[in-house]
């Protein structure tokens, strides 16, 4: 933003007289900045803002999009480069705070394997060229008359919103109508599905401050959610109401980050987590503390399910389930039942899921923690939420040869595609392959054509939060200059497209950053929340908009079929779950070029740089490996070989090997480390929705005679009888806790 | 440490250090850590990467603890015996105390590490000539020592672009540690000057309280009564001084402590213990 | 049994010149191989340290916990091992123990060489040795000085005083017999030991000022000698570490460098006499002599460390027991027991007549000594940092191939230094050998050997030899 | 104080001023010469009262720049104060190089036939700054802000602006007495602490070193 022209060489001498001395080390070695008079050089500005003065950061609002979640930022910029993140105070979304992705996205911006020219193939490799001819060659194929026929162009990207999601319509409506694909490996179209078919609302809001139990069942919401930070201030809200302090019930197979926190940490066995919902609904009934009538299918399925035969068929302890019953009705109306990702991935997940809103409704939380969402009023610019399925179908549309040129942005599905959807092979089979991103990731070494981006810091946007505490628009506003003189923006190049295709439209744009400020200034009011200037947009970095017309909550009461039919198969020789389980942080191995997050240690098994395997101490012992042991994981459709964390954070009949590693490309800080365990899922579906059943996989675990020391961080995994962390039980604590 | 400061305030130095620290204080900066509300995110620990120029050094050297997070979450088990952990984990975000009877001061040679008026433990990186005895004498383990020259290593051009004009960047044979931010102390303290006005509560705020997601942290001068973290620590009734704590050890009403507090170490971070449903 | 003498109190000044003389004559092909090894040893550290000061002290494997480790301990073990010599010149000499004179040379000049081998680990093990001065009160533009209150600070001073005080008592102690060897000898020796003689003519004046500074030095150097190892327990001692933070360190330490101290003068003692057929002078009553101070000394050293367990013990610091327990029964197990065996059951074989009385035993069983107290040291510095308050950071260590290289050539230095001196100089104080025959003569009666003394000097005649050396 | 650690840091100061001066006969020569007229330029300019000036003297070499810049035509004989260019100063931790576009606020006008003005012509024109030599630096992990310092020497002390050349002058030295500038004090850490002790600045090594 600062407006001064330099070349990047010259960028941290520019007002070289603190800036230089960033470059270089403290001390008195060799690489101390010198003192010598006229050895560096000093270049000032040419034509200053007012607000610009060296020395002195100057602050400017943009979004993180690191995540889906849409989180405002400020940018600190100093002598025109982007030196530190912070959550932006006025985003309903994040409110100031920020996660480590959000942290860490400047590795993002200024890594040093961000590819700096558009590439095309020619036998086998990518070669450079100029964005001329890749433009050209976009002309050639998908222009006006180009060689693709029409609606056979997909676009298949990560969740998107805002104006780039409008760009990417228009581009596909001009050329035919193809579909746009949106995924996103940690997704919860499952719970959306419940929520739409029992509610009748596809997203309501989940009201924590009104909450003052949660039970989850395999929703990791303070971790891999659709918004971390949004979910984890609420939770701190949820947890330290004045006098009354939330509690936390988190029943799942392996601790997430949301189960490290949790008051009760129940493990039922994968897949059964429907079962032990059934079975507290059971006791709901049974003592008669279900304050809605319950049909009587529903009664007769709920029969079976008393808590001894749940506790045979789960591994939860039948008081434990009496327990959980009780809160529910202790916090009659007062509690909240959420169901995510570490069940919504068996082939039960939306029965079991259903199970779990059973409860909320039983209990009658619906409308008073659960109410009704709250949808941005435009439409068209609203997130396009990413879900599994989308992966799955865009897999079959390419067999059924409905795809014959896709532009991929955002997402990387060569790595993150379960190993027996072949993705690679079948990306092959597509004539025409357009990748948009700033790495050499696994896909786009698999593109005809790379398309070298602008990073989020240095591009242009509009994003829409899929979950905030109300609507609201999130301007992402260039933070700095770029970096590269060849990268370009996305929503420049989607405008470059269009203009080919409707000159009429969009040639008046110059580029993106104009489309996007006359859009804005025209935008509705209720999108644009009162904020009218251009400028004063920027400032504030989020529009905070009028919710649009919410449908109401018709609570559904429905006989979930939580048990499968037929018993598992091979479960003699597979007789562990597989849980390739995502994490906050690594994500979904989209942020494993990042050092600063491959150093940060995992949050439950505090591992760095590589992949582990976790195991309960029962399994490992029967298994007979200890930390840092080899063990051989073996699907029927592969095997992975990772070394071993033991602990009792996970269910005795699964296997936790966390997704993010194993990368084949993607920069010189993921390459070759640890393994990806989506490489050896199991082909397994939800029934109902059609989504990835990511946690359905049976696996057998084999020692081998191979050991290293595990890469963690600590040494004693216990506090060794001295007072670190102490803790008090809550009751005491009520008594006392006034606010602070 | 100058000649002045030993022969002028030598016998104070001695004194107030039995008495916990400096003999006048401009500020005392402390924290509170409510780990109850600490979900082990790491939000912190990357925030403090990215504010203090912490360099990262990779898996051969993470293996040999040799790494370099100032700001590190701990995690522990505390119900390793059992069939599952049901209370969960126990997250506890480590960082230097910034001892008002800091055992790493008086140690150092060179008088690298010294109290400033504000109450902070200084780490002096360009006086320190990397004997490690400070570090050997924290019992919190927190000071790190650039074993090596990370320069080249952990910013590779264009990452350096990213480097923090206001601090430093260590080189190899410096010990280092957690600041409390102090650019940002030294900048709020600044701005006040320039405007003739004492620092307010809310002008400084450290990186890791403000990325923490639940605000689990609060930063602030414990000297100013009206500040947040004064406020916190009268109510949990935590006090500076050596260890003697009003509260009463059979009352365990009120969960404000203080790591190793029985060293006399008069630690600067108060932690509001875990609290647990027992479910 | 019989009491037999300290040394045959018949020999003639000639022979003792000859003797002592001998062993300064061109060296045997042992000598050279020794030198050599000793070199090589010497290149493994300086390829080692030079690879260290250019990559970083990460190459010594020194990790979070793990700050201090060999280094350190290597440097107590020399501080320690420069005691014998005080011990005997020192102190011996104020309580006139007389047998300590045909041993006490060399014994004095291994204070010198291990104490200029103790003052590189401080260097070695600095993380930016550049700027080593730092430490030391110089007035500056920057009017900035070092803080009094730190222990390495006081180590600084200590150790440049006692090394330059021992040095300076080691070469007052030996200007006699320069002199002597001035008079025999010829080329480049003669040059040398002229100009070192400081033109003794032995008479009586000179004699007079000789006792005089002989003597302050000793009284200066005993105290001196006592508070060195004192300051170097407080590096441990001032610290809050558990396993550190222990009152009776300084005695301790000192009991332990005597103890050390002795054992290497044994093991020399066995060598010199070997080598350079000194049988006549390191005679085994003297021998025997050593061996009981060793011995003494070694049970003091075990008193204080029971002392110091049972303080821990009953003490109830939770982290001082845990230390002590985790030593015992931790990884460091091993080391800990051989230490305690070597330490405190070995020296039970210094109370058997026959065995103080047959050399190779007594050389083995000197350098297990000195194995056991290598071994203290380290489990002084290593196991309190693997586990100390914080449990998050307990992490075991067992230094890197670098680090061991330079410990390694630490004692090929040492070895040199000595190596070079018995050669140059004469590591039997020829003078003072003669003086206790003198006064074994005449029954150590002091009036007797002062009138004696008189007479000689005044009729003294050619052939009657006198305490003026040959 | 028992005994004046400021006669000890005078000897000291003094070797290090030797120290400075090992470089050969023709530097000392220069280097004498150059004494002699640094205390002719340092009578030139006058201490506002109540300042007690940092003792010290370097000799900067000269640095050639892009242009060079007459501070004595702008400072000296047009009177142009220093903070008409070096805006920055009152306002950030840095003085800042003067912005080209202020440069050619008067230079569209002004001379503009002078070679050096279209030297910078060209580079307004061409888009670009000068890219200038620096002459005055701190090192690294030293935190230097001149707002705070001109706040406590100028406007805390009510000093007429127009003299503020007297305060940068303590440690720029009299920069219009030539064309462009010429480091003439040591800058170095005694520099600044005699400075700060003789005038009540803070002690803290913090305040200065980050």
């Amino acid at each position: 933003m600062s407006d001064f022209k330099i070349d990047r060489r010259g960028f941290l001498k520019a007002l070289g007289w603190t800036g230089a001395g960033t470059a270089l080390a403290g001390c008195d070695l060799p690489t101390t900045v010198t003192l010598e008079e006229g050895a560096e050089e000093v270049v000032s500005y040419r034509l200053p803002k007012e607000y610009a003065i060296p020395g002195v950061a100057v602050w400017y609002a943009t979004t993180c999009t690191q995540c889906a979640a849409g989180c405002g930022l400020h940018g600190r910029v100093r002598e025109g480069r982007v030196l530190k993140l912070e959550g932006n105070p006025e985003s309903p979304v994040n409110a100031g705070r920020t996660c480590m992705m959000g942290q860490a996205g400047l590795q993002n911006h200024y890594n040093p394997d961000r590819i700096t020219r558009p590439m095309q193939r020619e036998g086998g490799r990518l070669v450079p060229i100029s964005w001329d001819d890749a433009l050209a060659l976009l002309k050639g194929k998908v222009g006006k008359g180009g060689e693709i026929p029409a609606g056979k162009t997909v676009w298949f990207t990560g969740q998107v919103s805002g104006h780039q999601a409008v760009l990417i319509d228009e581009h596909l409506k001009r050329l035919g109508g193809g579909r746009h694909y949106a995924y996103e490996l940690v997704s919860e179209g499952v719970w959306q599905k419940v929520c739409e078919d029992l509610l009748g609302d596809p997203q309501p809001t989940l009201d924590f401050r009104a909450a003052r139990l949660v039970v989850s069942f395999g929703a990791d919401f303070l971790g891999a959610s659709p918004s971390p930070v949004h979910f984890a201030k609420e939770f701190a809200a949820f947890r330290h109401q004045p006098g009354d302090r939330g509690v936390l019930v988190v029943a799942e197979p392996k601790m997430t980050l949301t189960g490290a926190s949790a008051d009760l940490w129940l493990s039922p066995k994968p897949g059964t987590e429907g079962a032990l919902a059934l079975g507290v609904a059971h006791v709901l009934v049974k003592r008669g503390w279900n304050v809605v009538d319950v049909p009587a299918e529903l009664r007769r399925l709920l029969d079976r399910f008393d808590p001894r035969t749940v506790s045979e068929i789960t591994g939860v302890a039948g008081h434990r389930i009496q327990r959980v019953a009780f809160l529910l009705h202790e916090k009659e109306g007062a509690g909240l039942v959420v169901a995510g990702a570490g069940l919504g991935s068996h082939k039960k997940a939306y029965e079991a899921a259903a199970a779990a809103m059973l409860l909320n409704i039983l209990v009658g939380n619906v409308g008073k923690t659960i109410k009704p969402g709250t949808p941005f009023p435009e439409p068209a610019l609203a997130p396009r939420r990413g879900t599994t399925r989308a992966l799955l179908e865009f897999a079959e549309d390419i067999e059924a040869g409905k795809v014959q040129a896709a532009f991929i942005y955002g997402t990387n599905p060569v790595f993150t595609a379960p190993g027996y959807l072949k993705m690679k092979e079948r990306l092959a089979s597509v004539p025409f392959k357009v990748v948009l991103t700033q790495f050499k990731d696994e896909t786009a070494m698999e593109a005809d054509l790379v398309l070298p981006l602008h990073s989020y810091l240095e591009d242009w946007g509009t994003h829409v939060p899929p979950v905030a505490e109300r609507p609201a628009l999130s301007i992402q506003q260039q933070v700095m200059k770029p970096l590269y003189g060849e990268t370009r923006g996305f929503g420049d190049v989607l405008l470059a497209l269009l203009k080919d295709l409707d000159e009429g439209t969009f040639g008046a744009f110059p580029d993106y950053y104009a489309y996007l400020r006359t859009a804005m200034e025209n935008a509705p009011a209720e999108v644009k929340g009162g904020v009218s200037g251009w400028d004063e947009m920027l400032q504030k970095g989020v529009l905070l908009a009028k919710a649009g017309p919410a449908a109401g909550l018709k609570p559904k009461l429905v006989a979930p079929q939580v048990m499968p039919e037929e018993e598992e198969e091979e479960a003699g020789s597979r007789p562990f779950h597989l849980i390739p389980s995502p994490r906050l942080g690594m994500w979904d191995g989209r942020h494993a070029n990042l050092p600063w997050i491959q150093e940060a240690p995992d949050q439950i098994a505090k591992v760095v740089w590589g992949s582990w395997a976790e195991l309960h101490p029962h399994t490992a012992k029967e298994l007979g490996v200890k930390n840092g042991d080899y063990v051989r994981i073996e699907s029927d459709h592969g095997a992975i070989e990772t070394q071993v964390y033991v602990h009792n954070g996970i269910n005795k009949e699964a296997v936790a090997v966390p997704l993010g590693q194993g990368h084949e490309a993607y920069g010189r800080y993921a390459k070759g480390r640890g393994v990806n365990p989506l490489r050896i899922l199991a082909p397994a579906t939800d029934e109902k929705t059609g989504e990835l059943a990511l946690y359905a996989t049976r696996v057998s675990v084999r020692k081998l005679d191979r050991s290293e020391k595990l890469i963690k961080m600590g040494g004693s995994e216990t506090q060794a009888g001295r007072k670190l962390v102490a803790t008090i039980s809550a009751d005491v604590y009520r008594r006392t806790e006034g606010e602070v | 440490m100058s000649l002045k400061n030993i022969l002028e305030n030598w016998s104070a130095y001695r004194k107030d250090a039995e008495k916990g620290g400096h003999h006048k204080y401009e500020h005392q900066w402390g924290m509170a850590i409510d780990l109850d509300l600490c979900i082990g995110c790491n939000a912190c620990s990357t925030a403090c990467y990215a504010e203090n120029n912490l360099a990262w050094v990779g898996p051969e050297k993470f293996a040999k603890n040799q790494a370099m997070h100032w700001m590190r979450i701990e995690r522990y088990w505390d119900q390793k015996d059992e069939e599952y952990s049901e209370q969960g984990a126990s997250f506890l975000p480590m960082l230097c105390q910034n001892c008002h009877a800091a055992t790493c001061e008086p140690v150092c040679p060179v008088a690298a590490t010294y109290h400033t008026p504000d109450g902070l433990n200084a780490q002096v990186y360009n006086r320190c000539i990397g004997s490690r005895y400070c570090s050997n004498n924290c019992p919190f383990r927190v000071r790190y020592f650039n074993f090596f020259s990370y320069y080249e290593s952990a910013w590779p051009a264009p990452m350096h672009m990213q480097l923090n004009p206001d601090l430093t960047v260590r080189d190899k044979g410096v010990m280092e540690k957690c600041t409390f931010c102090i650019q940002r102390i030294r900048e709020a303290k600044d701005k006040a000057k320039m405007a003739n006005r004492p620092v307010r509560d809310g002008d400084v705020i450290t990186a890791c309280a403000q990325a923490c997601p639940t605000q689990a942290i609060v930063f602030g001068d414990t000297q100013d009564p009206n500040s947040r973290v004064a406020k916190l620590w009268k109510k949990h009734q935590v006090e500076r001084g050596p260890y003697t704590q009003k509260k009463p050890k059979t009352d365990p009403e009120i969960r404000g402590y203080r790591i190793f507090e029985e060293l006399n170490v008069d630690p600067s971070i108060m932690y509001l213990e875990r609290v647990r449903e027992e479910v | 049994m019989i009491q037999e003498k300290d040394i045959n109190e018949q020999i003639e000044w000639a022979k003792i010149n000859a003797d002592v003389m001998r062993s300064l004559e061109n060296p045997r092909m042992a000598y050279w191989v020794a030198v050599i090894i000793c070199l090589l040893m010497i290149s493994c550290a300086v390829v080692a340290e030079i690879y260290q000061y250019n990559v970083g002290m990460g190459v010594a494997g020194l990790n979070n916990p793990h700050m201090w480790d060999l280094y350190i301990a290597t440097f107590v073990f020399w501080i320690g091992m420069s005691h014998s010599g005080t011990l005997l010149s020192a102190i011996l000499h104020i309580i006139h123990a007389d047998w300590r004179k045909p041993i006490y040379r060399f014994a004095e000049a291994m204070t010198t060489f291990s104490l200029m081998t103790a003052g590189l680990f401080p260097i070695i093990h600095l993380g930016r040795v550049w700027n080593l001065y730092w430490v030391l009160p110089y007035v500056s533009d920057r009017g900035i000085w070092p803080n009094f209150r730190s222990p390495l600070s006081w180590d600084a001073f200590a150790i440049s005083t006692y090394l330059s005080a021992s040095m300076v008592f080691l070469y007052i102690g030996m200007i006699p017999d320069l002199a002597i060897c001035r008079d025999s000898a010829r080329g480049w020796r003669k040059k040398l030991y002229s100009v070192l003689s400081l033109g003794w003519r032995g008479d009586d004046r000179q004699w007079r000022n000789f006792r005089k500074t002989y003597l302050l030095l000793a009284c200066f150097l005993i105290p001196l000698a006592v508070s060195v190892h004192s300051i170097v327990s407080a590096d441990f001692a001032m610290s809050i570490m558990p396993g550190w933070h222990v009152t009776s360190f300084p005695p301790y330490f000192v009991a332990g460098a005597l103890y050390s101290g002795c054992a290497a003068i044994i093991t020399l003692f066995v060598i010199l006499r070997y080598f350079f057929r000194f049988e006549d002078y390191m005679t085994l009553p003297i021998m025997e002599k050593t061996a009981k101070l060793t011995f003494a000394i070694a049970m003091v050293w075990t008193y204080l460390n029971l002392i110091e367990f049972a303080s821990t013990w009953y003490g109830h610091n939770m982290y001082d027991k845990e230390v002590l327990i985790a030593k015992a029964t931790g990884p460091y197990a091993w080391v800990f027991w051989t230490m305690i065996f070597c330490g405190s059951v070995v020296p039970f074989a210094l109370a058997f007549r026959r065995l103080r009385r047959h050399m190779p035993t007594m050389f083995v069983v000197s350098l297990l000594l000195n194995l056991g107290m290598y071994f203290e040291r380290w489990m002084i510095v290593a196991p309190t940092l693997s586990l100390a308050h914080e449990p998050h950071q307990w992490n075991v260590m067992w230094g890197s191939i670098v680090e061991w290289a330079i410990v390694f050539g630490s004692f090929g230095w040492f070895g040199l230094l000595f190596l070079v001196f018995v050669k140059v100089f004469p590591s039997v104080s020829m003078y003072e050998v003669k003086e206790m025959i003198f006064h074994r003569r005449h029954h150590n009666d002091l009036v007797d050997i002062l009138e004696e003394h008189e007479s000689a000097m005044h009729k003294k005649g050619a052939g009657k030899p006198g305490l003026e050396g040959a | 104080m028992p005994f004046s650690h400021v006669r000890l840091n005078r000897v000291a100061r003094d070797g290090a001023a030797r120290y400075r001066r090992d470089g050969g006969v023709v530097r000392a020569l220069f280097l004498m010469f150059a004494l002699v007229f640094a205390g002719w330029a340092h009578a030139e300019l006058p201490v506002p009262e109540g300042i007690v000036p940092p003792e010290g003297e370097y000799e900067g070499k000269d640095v050639p720049q892009p242009i060079e810049f007459p501070h004595d035509i702008h400072a000296k004989i047009n009177k142009i104060n220093c903070m008409y260019c070096h805006t920055y100063a009152r306002r950030s931790k840095v003085a800042g190089i003067p912005p080209t576009s202020k440069c050619m606020g008067c230079h569209k006008i002004i001379a503009t036939d002078k070679p050096r003005i279209q030297k910078l012509t060209e580079y307004w024109e061409k888009g670009e700054s000068p890219r200038w030599k620096k002459v005055h630096d701190v090192p690294d992990y030293v935190h230097f802000t001149h707002e705070k310092h001109l706040k406590r020497f100028v406007f805390d002390k009510g000093l007429p602006v127009e003299n503020v050349d007297q305060v940068c002058g303590l440690c720029h030295g009299d920069i219009k007495q030539g064309t462009v500038a010429k480091k003439a004090k040591p800058l170095t850490m005694g520099f600044c602490r005699r400075c700060h002790e003789a005038n009540g600045g803070p002690g803290d090594c913090w305040k200065c070193h980050k």
